[in-house]
């Protein structure tokens, strides 16, 4: 098995030590997403001490990157203090970068990909416009057709925009950063 | 009292309810809310997933034009948008990113903001007048669940305790209420997931529901428009999962106050939730 | 280690004998490395350290100074390390006026069990004095020095 | 000139594999006043000293350098060479070329440049040396014993056995410590009382032992040989020349509901108490906090019910001063409680115990007589779960270190569980099982494999009570980390043992090193694990580090043959390292201007005021004189004295100076 820089990238940018994992579990049996993972917290861990590109890549291509809600639940009782969900954050760019995706990020992509969409041409949370643009990234165009009318009767949802002024500086934003080719963003 | 006031777009649109009693609440305790001009969405979870510097700047845009405004601390109820604010701050005080941020975003950016969450907000200038003004106590038994925004990372937000935190419950107990110990306090609901994932919210959101339900809770006492959201308007999903369907309302602590002061459960925003709130 | 063009400060630490002194042969016998810059000069007590010597040092060419004893409270001898302290406030303000750059004296406990700390101690100060550059300007403190009549046999 | 033999040591290959041992020893030989420079592979060995002993008488040295690991290791052992060969030993000094540079930098020419520099060093201070003369002091041959648990036990029998008096110091109102509260010990399964109880009785009629229970160090003073302890007897309120340890006044005494420490909180005691039945001595004390008279003024009962009159109300504590010439350090750990793991219920949960609190349980002479019942609600538990490293290993929670004595107390828990309930559920979270000891790994094995205890690799992420069972969420790593939960009726927590509270300023009071945890600190980790950095001073049991019950006895024995052997000796012979005041020929008799600033510097009250008188006996004046029995030799005095007239022998101002200007002249 070759090894590989992804390690030391990785502790690079996240300043997460891989070798201070000493396998307790206490993040994987606190997790709560832990049986729906392909690898629950602790095993993933133990994936990357081993530094080699196969076991990295198994990672990448899993659901349990995408499956991480980030709810910190992990580092709060970690007893080596280790940030997890800094972890997941890089790895997911990774898993991106290198288009290596599990299907089960195509729908948590999507949304992250609308929501950013309605942020940046209107300052603030388009609501409607969010679940549109999600229904058409990932064609589930029947979900929520039971609460959305509801919430419009509640005034829960507008049908427009709220008034946003700085729009330029907005575009600015995203044209500096995750639209800039050269900084790493997916 | 005069503090600076992030409400964020869940505020102003599927939470609004949450707004409405934020605002009358503050304005029945006598603290003015001045709010940040024209300000932006945080960016929340998707930003912080997608990019690291634009999961940055967008906070730090809000919060420069906090400190150009001339606000010095400023009370942010969405859990979510507290958490980015504060981690944003912490981030940035890494003098690299800081100057990066400034460079994307044209402005002065200085760092020197008190960010605060509802419910420091009602410790630190409302806990006196809230007992003088009870008029109808809460009396009811609730679980208060404060999610994982709130109180996670400890490490950077120095709020309450991690574990079988006490705020919202030593709130409870001023306004008469009946605030029990139960075991889901902080574990995810799932929001993060509430579009993407409806099944998997679903199945987390009904452990939290069940154990609530099962040691006789009457309501679910909140301070996050993510978990009310999740735990309100996906009712109908996660009853699927659950034997027995559960019907508790879950509210916000504002509006479990701002009934206990007398305001009117229109003025709360009561009604505009999914599960009928009959207390 | 370091490449030859980049400054190598010389430093001397003025320890004591049962907290310092001892911590430094802890971080050997646990075989932490640090920079080869720092040489120990042991002392019973940091009581015991005169704090002409740390001028006498810098007049001599020492670009940095470490002075390390025990914690307060730890005292081989009760209350050295106290008078050390006190003699380093107070000395601090007057090497202040005289001219000496203070930021080249390190004042600093570590115990028999802190081999960790003394590493990074001597780590930190080295690459603080290395970005200070040499001490050229110590002259100053040889004509005071000069001037007091202090010299090796007093 | 000096004739100055400097001799380099390879240390095996701990020096020579980064320092280039032959060029520091060729360009020292260099050197002024340098006589003859050699290296070799062992100069600790017989033969190496046996270079230095020779080339002393050939070169007719004056002046001894040996390049080799820390002073503190062998500078006795050169300095002993030394004077074998006719040179005063205080001659001889050391450069520590191994702890201070081969250890601690890679090889490169800079380490090599480094030693040569360490030794100059040295040698330009041996050329300053003068000959000094070892200090006589007498020894007082009794000993101090801090802790009356069973490693204090030991060492005090020890120590008494080989004919020397001892004074043990308690602070509980009974010896016996947390030995006593043990249900069975491991491996072998046999009662911890039945064997204990016995050496606390020999302890309590041996003719050599002094006991002093109800009672704590206030301070020490002095050095070896010479200790001043003051010990703290805290007032029993109970005359113990009358008692009779009838125990009346215990059957009488209204207030009932304090929870008995002896317990661990689990079962109740009075207010006038014997901690156990099986207490040495087995006679009361008031606790003056809970007690109804002292808190409000009224009651006496326990005095009403006393035959011969025993009750003293106003005692006070006394103070009484004891010399001595040795102390033994036995005042053992403690363990966390369960308030400190919020993930586990913060306390909350009654059925969450300690493992002492399990102890307590299952010993016959606990509140429910050795049967396993939930504090809750006194009944059986039928699944119970044990957490290992409940703290251990826990950096974030501030303990890194094993406690070491979990594993085999959780494993024997477990054994003892299923042994007293049959049909019983038990199942340990650990993360490894470190059973290293005699019969220990067997003893695992047996209540895996015999007593069908459930080992689950993996930590407990959190601890939750719902109807009345306590939901244990887990994890079995060993299955790529798949959630285990248990619905158990009672979790024990092998909690982290750490330092006894009031070590750090006990620690203080005797001037001995401890480290980040507060455990006491031995002199060597190896080579002296039962001497502290103080000389006379010497440590036994789990106030160094945890340790289980064989460890902790070998280790009070070990101690014990440290103070015999000081007692061994009517002298000591101590270093010459005291301050000196200058003493010139008339009309100047000293540069000393008499200021007495060293006085007020001087921890240990060693200046004198010396009278020079003239022949017509008319005071000339009057000037600073050191007691040389007094001086420790911190030198505090030299720093302050304004006319440099004090100086303090093996670190005068010119060796230091000689030193300073040697590292930076070349």
């Amino acid at each position: 098995m070759e090894k590989n820089h992804n390690i030391s990238d990785l502790q690079l940018h996240t300043g997460v030590e891989v070798v201070r994992c000493y396998q307790c579990g206490k993040c994987s049996a606190g997790c709560v997403l832990a049986s729906e993972m392909n690898f629950p917290p602790s095993y993933l861990m133990r994936l990357l001490q081993t530094g080699t590109k196969e076991n990295y890549d198994k990672i990448l291509l899993s659901n349990s990157i995408w499956l991480c809600l980030n709810c910190e639940n992990c580092l709060g009782r970690c007893p080596m203090e280790i940030d997890i969900p800094k972890l997941m954050d890089y790895l997911r760019t990774q898993s991106v970068k290198e288009n290596k995706l599990h299907p089960d990020s195509k729908p948590i992509l999507a949304f992250h990909r609308s929501f950013l969409d309605s942020i940046k041409y209107t300052g603030r949370l388009y609501e409607v416009g969010l679940v549109a643009a999600f229904k058409f990234r990932t064609f589930r165009l029947a979900q929520d057709m039971a609460i959305a009318p509801v919430m419009y009767l509640k005034g829960k949802l507008h049908i427009f925009p709220e008034k946003f002024n700085d729009r330029k500086r907005m575009k600015r934003i995203f044209a500096q950063t995750i639209e800039n080719t050269k900084t790493d963003n997916p | 009292m005069k503090i600076g006031y992030y409400p964020g777009c869940s505020l102003t649109g599927s939470s609004r309810e949450y707004n409405e009693s934020v605002v009358a609440l503050a304005k029945a305790l006598e603290i003015e809310l001045v709010e940040i001009k024209d300000w932006n969405c945080c960016g929340a979870t998707a930003a912080h997933v997608m990019n690291e510097e634009l999961s940055l700047s967008l906070p730090a845009r809000i919060m420069a034009i906090a400190e150009e405004q001339g606000l010095t601390e400023v009370v942010v109820p969405c859990a979510a948008c507290y958490n980015r604010l504060k981690m944003t701050q912490h981030e940035l005080e890494d003098d690299g990113k800081r100057g990066r941020v400034a460079e994307i975003l044209k402005m002065p950016y200085h760092g020197s903001l008190k960010i605060i969450n509802v419910l420091q907000m009602l410790e630190t200038y409302g806990a006196e007048n809230i007992k003088a003004r009870v008029i109808s106590p809460f009396a009811h038994k609730v679980a208060c669940y404060y999610g994982c925004l709130l109180v996670r990372p400890h490490s950077i937000l120095q709020f309450d305790r991690v574990e079988d935190p006490q705020s919202m419950d030593s709130l409870i107990r001023v306004i008469g209420g009946n605030s029990m110990d139960w075991a889901f306090k902080t574990e995810c609901c799932g929001a993060g997931f509430s579009v993407s994932r409806t099944d998997l919210v679903a199945k987390l959101s009904g452990n939290i529901l069940k154990d609530a339900s099962d040691r006789g809770a009457e309501a679910l006492i909140v301070a996050c428009p993510m978990c009310q959201s999740n735990l309100d308007m996906r009712r109908g999903a996660i009853n699927k999962t659950l034997a027995q369907p559960i019907d508790i309302p879950v509210i916000y602590i504002t509006q479990a106050i701002g009934l206990a002061l007398g305001i009117g459960a229109n003025e709360l925003g009561l009604k505009r939730h999914f599960v009928n709130v009959e207390l | 280690m370091s490449s030859s063009t980049e400054f190598e400060p010389k430093i001397i630490a003025f320890v004591c004998n049962w907290c310092t002194y001892a911590g430094a042969d802890l971080t050997g016998t646990s075989r932490l490395k640090y920079a080869t810059n720092v040489k120990i000069v042991r002392f019973p007590c940091t009581g015991r350290i005169d704090f002409l010597l740390l001028l006498k040092s810098f007049a001599q060419g020492a670009d940095g100074v470490i002075v390390s004893g025990c914690h307060p409270n730890d005292c081989h001898y009760t209350s050295g390390n106290f008078h050390a302290r006190r003699r380093w406030i107070a000395f601090r303000t007057v090497l202040d006026l005289m001219g000496v750059d203070i930021r080249r004296i390190q004042y600093s406990w570590v115990s028999a069990a802190e081999g960790s700390k003394w590493a990074d101690l001597v780590n930190n100060t080295v690459a603080d004095i290395r970005a200070l550059g040499p001490y050229a300007e110590y002259q100053k403190v040889a004509e005071y020095l000069e001037k007091e009549g202090f010299d090796e046999e007093a | 000139m000096s004739k100055i033999g400097v001799f380099i040591c390879h240390c095996g290959e701990n020096i020579s594999a980064t320092v280039d041992v032959e060029r520091v020893a060729r360009e020292i030989g260099g050197m002024e006043g340098v006589a003859h420079a050699i290296d070799y592979k062992y100069m600790c060995s017989d033969p190496g000293q046996t270079f230095i002993k020779e080339a002393v008488k050939k070169y007719g040295l004056d002046g001894v350098v040996v390049g080799a690991c820390s002073p503190r290791m062998h500078e006795p052992t050169f300095r002993r060479a030394c004077a074998e060969a006719g040179l005063n030993p205080y001659l001889c000094e050391m450069a520590n070329l191994r702890e201070h540079c081969s250890w601690v930098h890679e090889k490169s020419e800079e380490t090599t440049e480094k030693a040569i520099d360490l030794v100059k060093m040295l040698v330009e201070k041996v050329k300053k040396d003068k000959p000094l003369e070892s200090i006589k002091v007498p020894v007082t041959k009794r000993a101090l014993v801090i802790g009356g648990g069973i490693a204090g036990i030991q060492a005090s029998l020890d120590i008494a056995n080989t004919g020397h008096k001892v004074i043990l110091i308690e602070r509980d109102p009974s010896i016996g410590g947390h030995m006593s509260q043990l249900s069975e010990t491991f491996p072998t399964l046999d009662c911890s009382q039945c064997i204990l109880t016995p050496r606390m009785v020999e302890v309590a009629q041996h003719p050599n032992i002094k006991l002093y229970t109800y009672a704590e160090l206030e301070s020490l003073e002095g050095f070896i040989g010479n200790f001043k302890a003051r010990i703290r007897l805290k007032a029993k309120s109970v005359n113990y020349s009358t008692c009779t340890g009838c125990g009346a006044c215990i059957q009488k005494c209204p207030v009932k509901k304090i929870p008995s420490e002896f317990n661990a909180g689990l079962g109740t005691r009075t207010a006038i108490y014997v901690p156990f039945p099986q207490a040495v001595p087995n006679k009361p004390v008031i606790d003056r906090v809970n007690c109804n008279y002292y808190k409000r003024g009224a009651c006496k009962i326990c005095e009403k019910t006393c035959q011969v009159g025993s009750i003293e109300w106003d005692k006070e504590d006394e103070i009484i001063t004891e010399e001595v010439g040795a102390v033994v350090l036995a005042t053992g750990f403690d363990v966390k409680g369960t308030d400190f793991f919020p993930e586990y219920g913060y306390g909350k949960y009654k059925d969450v115990l300690t493992g002492l609190q399990f102890e307590r349980l299952a010993s016959a002479s606990g509140p429910t007589f050795g049967e396993i019942r939930r504090p809750s609600d006194g009944t059986i538990p039928k699944k119970i779960v044990f957490i290992a490293c409940a703290g251990s290993r826990d950096p974030a929670k501030g303990i890194p270190y094993c406690s070491k004595i979990c594993c085999m107390y959780t494993a024997k828990h477990a054994m003892l569980y299923q042994h007293k309930v049959h049909g019983g559920e038990s199942t340990v979270f650990y993360m490894d099982i470190r059973a290293g000891g005699k019969n220990y790994e067997e003893f695992v094995r047996r209540a895996i494999e015999e007593d069908t205890v459930n080992y689950v690799r993996g930590r407990v992420a959190r601890v939750y009570e719902k109807d009345g069972k306590l939901i244990v969420k887990g994890v079995d790593t060993l299955l790529g980390g798949q959630q285990v939960e248990i619905e158990a009726d009672m979790v024990v927590l092998a909690t982290a043992g750490v330092a006894n509270c009031g070590s750090e300023q006990l620690a203080q009071k005797l001037h001995v090193s401890y480290d980040p945890y507060h455990f006491f600190a031995e002199a060597h980790p190896k080579l002296k694990p039962v001497e502290t950095n103080t000389a006379g001073i010497f440590l036994a049991g789990a106030c160094q580090a945890p340790k289980d019950i064989p460890e902790t006895v070998g280790m009070a024995s070990g101690a014990a043959v440290k103070v015999a052997a000081l007692f061994s000796n009517d002298e000591l012979v101590r270093e010459p390292i005291v301050a000196v005041v200058n003493r010139l020929a008339p009309p100047l008799y000293s540069t000393c201007v008499g200021c007495f600033m060293c006085e007020t510097a001087c921890p240990y009250n060693a200046i004198e005021h010396e009278e020079i008188k003239g022949r017509d006996g008319s005071l000339i004046r009057t000037i600073a004189r050191v007691n040389e029995g007094l001086c420790q030799g911190c030198g505090t005095c030299v720093a302050f004295c304004r006319s440099k007239s004090i100086d303090i022998q093996g670190y005068t101002n010119e060796q230091v100076y000689a030193e300073v200007m040697s590292l930076l002249n070349d």
